[in-house]
């Protein structure tokens, strides 16, 4: 202890009186290049350069890290440094990167796997540049399996798991309790209402294309309620934002007059397209609304701003509209314009929930599960870091640790 | 019915006029600044264009009428081209012919990539895509359908998980006790600064709290009732202000729309303001 | 001239506002094109008065200012345009007044975006601002658009990897290799700071899922007011900052014109339009007001 | 076995696609797919396009009711079409940018389609007020949730705000509206936010499974067995 402090006290007084100096010169005083002598001020090398596989990927990076030159300060000696690296058997040093002074260390993302290569790095000056030792030897190699994302791994098969074991579960015929859904109560009702008043109905699948799964979604609710159009006669009407949704909504909808008995009543020009553009198609919708006044308003997909605009015409209009997204953005309007509305995760759950098959709701039960691992983990995250943040103790230090990094991407 | 016909024509007509006044004002107005008279005669209609086709919009606002009903129709028609132009400029040509011909590459003055097979999946789905229109063939299209459901669901599935459910899992792992400093210091700074403990710790409760009772509404297979249906209550009422804070808030992003709308038919064709 | 606009436009509004504060007294719903006529008037009033407020900043978006004050000069930002004309009057303030402040700090600012529209937008903004206002500095040396390519967050997944995968040039055709601004440049992750503006799909959502999360990049967003809630929980952890809707635009134009006194000509569409939005909510608020008098007197009136 | 098949294909494709994540020499393919996604969806344009040409071609054939607007449809979208597809006055010729400054795309985009999007979505300005007058009364306890909320957020993104409570010290400073507002924003909503995107995560996993193992078809107008 004593020894320590006499040594640290001469080095403070040390450090004391060169921040005095570099503060009383002003900086041109130490010219980096001096103009009368032409004398180029070298700056030391950096060192320790080590060149390391990158772990988890396809063989295509090399980490390289080093400790800066000892003249990389503030005062700009060194400018920053060059990364050079070397195949095979060659000694033959081509560029491979440059970063900024002050950053020690490089991703080479141009290397190949099975390839050896050396490094080094060079510190760039005013005058040209030192180079640093050459590393050790490095061969980027192809990782099979990416462990950095075990985690996600183990997530991934226990929800997955769940909603598998429930599905294959309820095949056996066991029946699974579901709560009532509003909106999907309503559903019936709704169409119902536009038998009775002779009026269309108005399904919008969402503006998103079939990369969306809310889209997917909208069209499994589709089939559900094509198969009662066809079985009444309603008139349906889909305008469409996307030339895929088109195509597959009429797949829909023609199985479903097929399914009834009455594939003469299907025509093609049920579902249209519009436009790929958000606002031209929600112009045209608009007009139809209007125009054709329908009974019944589904928009069950992914939205955007256009939610409220449709919402409110269909509003005005009189219409019953019932709404479902995965957009939590758009759910506020839904829910303040429409008469039902699917928020969020009752949008997925809603074509199982129809179906009525055990099967499907399997899946349900398994969703919950996957609620069940969601709050226990938040439970015992918290209190983790509560204890450990308020009291301290290893083992709670530890859970926090561990519940953090279980629920952490590295890659 | 006849009186209604002609007052829509004595609006069609002031619109004309109104149309055609904005037209000649505009022209001359550009010709100060030393463009071509062409370019004066073609940047007036322009403005008097956008400045018609903004109030036709506005005007369904009002009930629908025709002028909505032209702004409507050609917005379809130009907007469903825009999105194939821009699609087969950037995809078709940018992304899919350097990969398969050298010829085309040239042809459309793209750089060559590189011949790559598997450029041809999507050709060949895209193909059967089409085929659709054949009645014969037609079934074929499933297999296109069947191979994007496919790719929806394995990448969304892995990607939601990773963020929307992990990373707001772990996001949530908060202390319910922020900095204890004593009861005093507690209670005495209600501020929503890093020094408010009573804040951080209040606003890391209800988040818990909130969270947990918003996953309990959302359960399918358990009857809500008891403890649980209060919890799930509980759920609601935080959705609730979830939606209410939401929508308040947006509020101001959609004036701000109107407030360039109106400022384009303030400033650059009328010239009310600067 | 101001005052007079101003006590004129809170008569008209205020006096009308109270006639139909009367009438629900009496249960009479308000007709939905009553409540569009005043919005329009309380919009357009303002607007023809021009009446500003000075803002200060929040520290969510003070987080954004400073971590581009703090960069040393020469960083590398990428600025990703997601958005369209549409939604232009609210975030386009942020992409410009970003960009202005990057070109100040003298960074070098890689332009993009998800969006289609973006490229005309983000081509837009480098003859506005960079031309205009920075006509030192070199294209393809201080700052680069390489525009759009078609594919949302699929075009993220491949540039985190490498952007020559997805962009062979930049909008002008010239070979990103031959620009020395990507010397040295391989993918996304050797970006300082990406800076996503824009509020739909794909914009910055996409950006904290396929880019920032992912490449462990750091994210500041400038979004519609719509989407600020949404992204709130990313913050801070996600996103270092964002500027939420045209308040955020408002207070990142004051804290640069305080940092900055002698930009005494820079635009400030976002300080001004913050004029006509109090009017506006203030009618909004009026008219929650009156239907809940309206709701409570007419269900009174059914009671006996 | 017509219907066998597609089920196989999105079996296949999903699992496949979900395992490459977790290995390195694979990771690639998602990204490849976000490609092929895009050059399919090219070629269903031709199906959407093809449908709207139909669709109006008819109305102005057959003299239907409104066929005029549809000769408005038709023109906008060949003339654009031909201006994007053979870049019309481009100054760059065939290798610039389609939307360069000063070609007829640009200009139509200028002039037509920005002017009409900006003025949709300025619609919402309005319905904005109108929804909030209907939807925000206190009929039962969530309504009322709803109403103070928006409130109170409403009054926050206003000067007013600090008007009413601005006189508040600072150490009890979150009466203070303004900053109500923000806890508000950044507190319960964040925790409903977070409530409803976990709950988004599960239904996206559920709905993925049920279509990667063929349990949901329907959307291939095949029925569940």
């Amino acid at each position: 202890m004593f020894a320590k402090s006499k040594l640290s006290t001469p080095a403070l007084a040390c450090l004391i009186v060169i921040i005095l100096v570099l503060n009383t010169f002003p900086v041109a005083a130490q010219d980096i290049v001096s103009a009368d002598t032409g004398t180029v001020f070298i700056p030391a090398p950096p060192t320790g350069v080590t060149a390391v596989d990158f772990k988890y990927d396809r063989g295509e990076r090399v980490e390289i890290s080093w400790t800066l030159s000892a003249d990389d300060n503030e005062r700009g000696q060194v400018s920053g440094y060059n990364i050079l690296r070397a195949g095979g058997e060659s000694d033959d040093f081509v560029p491979a990167g440059t970063v900024a002074a002050g950053i020690g260390s490089y991703t080479d993302k141009d290397v190949e796997s099975g390839t050896t290569y050396r490094y080094l790095v060079e510190a760039i000056h005013a005058g040209g540049t030192v180079p640093s030792a050459v590393s050790a030897a490095v061969i980027p190699d192809v990782e099979l399996i990416n462990w950095n994302l075990a985690n996600l791994f183990i997530i991934a098969l226990l929800i997955g798991g769940a909603v598998i074991y429930f599905i294959s579960h309820a095949k056996r015929g066991k029946k699974l309790f579901v709560r009532k859904i509003a909106g999907l109560e309503a559903v019936d009702e709704a169409i119902g209402r536009a038998t009775e008043m002779g009026r269309p109905i108005l399904f919008i699948p969402g503006i998103n294309d079939m990369d969306d799964v809310q889209t997917i979604a909208g069209i499994t609710l589709l089939s559900r309620v094509a198969k009662v159009v066809a079985d009444y006669d309603i008139k349906i009407n889909m305008p469409v934002a996307r030339s895929l949704v088109m195509t597959t909504a009429r797949e829909t909808i023609r199985e479903a007059y097929i399914g009834a008995g009455r594939p003469d009543a299907y025509s093609d020009d049920m579902v249209r397209y519009i436009t790929d553009e958000q606002f031209g198609y929600v112009a045209a919708v608009d007009g139809i609304m209007v125009r054709e006044k329908p009974a019944t308003c589904f928009y069950l997909g992914a939205f955007f701003a256009e939610s409220l605009i449709l919402a409110e015409t269909g509003n005005s209009i009189g219409a019953i509209q019932i709404a479902g997204t995965a957009m939590p953005a758009q759910l506020p309007f839904f829910v303040a314009a429409c008469d039902y509305t699917l928020i969020g995760e009752e949008l997925f759950a809603a074509s199982a929930y129809l179906s009525n098959e055990p099967r499907q709701l399997g899946s349900l039960k398994g969703q919950d599960v996957g609620k069940f691992i969601a709050m226990i983990a938040i439970a015992v995250g918290v209190v983790a870091a509560t204890v450990a943040g308020a009291w301290g103790g290893t083992f709670f230090i530890r859970l926090s640790d561990i519940m953090h990094r279980l629920f952490t991407i590295r890659n | 019915m006849n009186g209604s016909r002609r007052l829509s024509l004595i609006i069609l007509a002031a619109v004309l006029v109104v149309f055609v006044v904005s037209w000649i004002l505009h022209t001359t107005g550009f010709q100060g600044d030393g463009a071509g008279t062409w370019l004066s005669v073609r940047d007036g209609f322009l403005v008097t264009l956008a400045a018609f086709l903004t109030l036709a919009i506005f005007s369904f606002l009002y009930k629908d009428n025709p002028y909505y009903k032209f702004a409507e129709h050609l917005f379809v028609g130009v907007s469903a081209a825009y999105w194939m132009c821009v699609g087969f400029w950037s995809t078709f040509v940018g992304n899919f012919i350097p990969r398969v011909s050298h010829t085309l590459s040239d042809f459309f003055q793209v750089p060559y990539k590189g011949f790559n097979v598997f450029y041809f999946v999507p050709l060949i789905l895209g193909i059967m895509l089409l085929l659709r229109l054949s009645s014969k063939v037609g079934w074929i299209s499933r297999w296109a359908l069947a191979f994007i459901v496919g790719t929806t669901a394995g990448l969304n599935l892995i990607r939601y998980l990773r963020t929307d459910f992990i990373t707001q899992v772990s996001n949530t792992f908060v202390p319910l006790l922020v900095d204890w400093k004593g009861i005093g210091p507690f209670f005495s700074d209600l501020s929503l600064s890093a020094s408010g403990q009573f804040m951080l710790t209040l606003s890391n409760w209800v988040i818990f709290i909130g969270v947990f009772s918003g996953l309990i509404y959302f359960f399918f297979s358990k009857e809500h009732k008891g403890l649980f249906g209060t919890a799930s209550r509980v759920g609601i009422w935080v959705l609730m202000i979830t939606f209410g804070a939401s929508f308040g808030y947006t509020v101001m992003g959609r004036v701000s729309l109107l407030v360039g709308r109106l400022t384009f038919l303030f400033q650059d064709w009328l010239g009310l303001i600067n | 001239m101001n005052n007079l606009g101003l006590i004129i436009s809170a008569l008209v509004i205020g006096l009308g506002l109270l006639w139909l504060l009367i009438r629900s007294l009496k249960g009479k719903e308000v007709e939905r094109r009553v409540i569009f006529l005043f919005i329009g008037l309380s919009v357009s009033v303002p607007l023809l008065f021009n009446i500003t407020f000075s803002e200060k900043a929040t520290p969510i978006v003070r987080a954004v200012f400073d971590k581009i004050e703090s960069l040393p000069p020469g960083s590398k930002v990428l600025i990703s345009f997601d958005y369209g004309p549409s939604m232009a009057p609210e975030v386009e303030p942020m992409s410009d007044i970003i960009l202005r402040h990057c070109m100040i700090k003298n960074h070098r600012v890689y332009l993009m975006g998800l969006w289609a529209t973006g490229q005309s937008l983000s081509a837009s903004a480098v003859d506005k601002i960079i031309k205009a206002e920075f006509p030192d500095k070199i294209n393809g040396l201080d700052y680069v658009n390489i525009g759009y390519k078609a594919g949302n967050q699929g075009v993220l997944n491949v540039i985190i990897t490498d952007f020559r995968k997805m962009y062979a040039t930049d909008v002008d055709g010239v070979d990103l290799d031959s620009l020395p601004i990507f010397d040295g440049i391989k993918s996304l992750k050797d970006m300082n700071l990406l800076v996503s503006v824009g509020g739909g799909f794909p914009g910055i959502k996409e950006w904290v899922l396929f880019a920032a999360d992912p490449g462990h990049i750091p994210l500041a967003g400038g979004c519609a007011a719509v989407s600020a809630p949404l992204l709130y929980p990313y913050y801070p952890r996600q996103i270092l900052g964002l500027l939420g809707g045209i308040k955020g635009a408002a207070e990142y134009e004051s804290a640069l014109m305080k940092k900055y006194p002698e930009l005494t000509d820079m635009p400030i569409p976002g300080i001004r339009m913050m004029g006509p939005q109090t009017l506006a909510h203030m009618v909004i608020m009026a008219f929650i007001v009156i239907g809940n008098l309206s709701f409570f007197f007419a269900g009174r009136k059914k009671q006996p | 076995m017509k219907r066998q098949i597609p089920i196989i294909i999105t079996f296949i494709v999903g699992t496949v696609l979900i395992l490459s994540v977790f290995f390195p020499p694979f990771e690639r393919l998602g990204e490849d797919f976000s490609i092929y996604f895009d050059i399919i969806a090219v070629f269903a344009f031709f199906l959407g396009g093809g449908n709207l040409i139909r669709i109006h071609g008819d109305k102005i054939f057959k003299r239907r009711k409104d066929w005029g607007f549809s000769l408005v449809t038709i023109l906008g979208f060949f003339i654009m079409l031909a201006a994007g597809l053979l870049k019309l006055w481009n100054p760059g010729g065939i290798a610039a940018d389609v939307a360069a400054t000063g070609s007829l795309f640009q200009l139509m985009y200028d002039w037509i389609f920005n002017p009409l999007g900006a003025t949709m979505y300025a619609l919402l300005a309005f319905y904005v007020a109108s929804a909030s007058y209907r939807a925000f009364r206190a009929k039962n306890v969530e309504a009322t949730i709803l109403l103070v909320a928006a409130f109170v957020i409403l009054l926050g993104r206003t000067p007013l705000g600090m008007y009413v409570t601005g006189w508040i010290p600072e150490s009890f400073s979150i009466l203070q509206i303004p900053n109500m507002a923000i806890w508000i924003m950044t507190s319960p909503n964040l925790a409903g936010q977070r409530a409803i995107m976990i709950g988004i995560a599960l239904g996206v996993v559920s709905m993925s499974l049920r279509l990667i193992l063929g349990v949901e078809r329907t959307y291939l107008g095949v029925d569940n067995e």
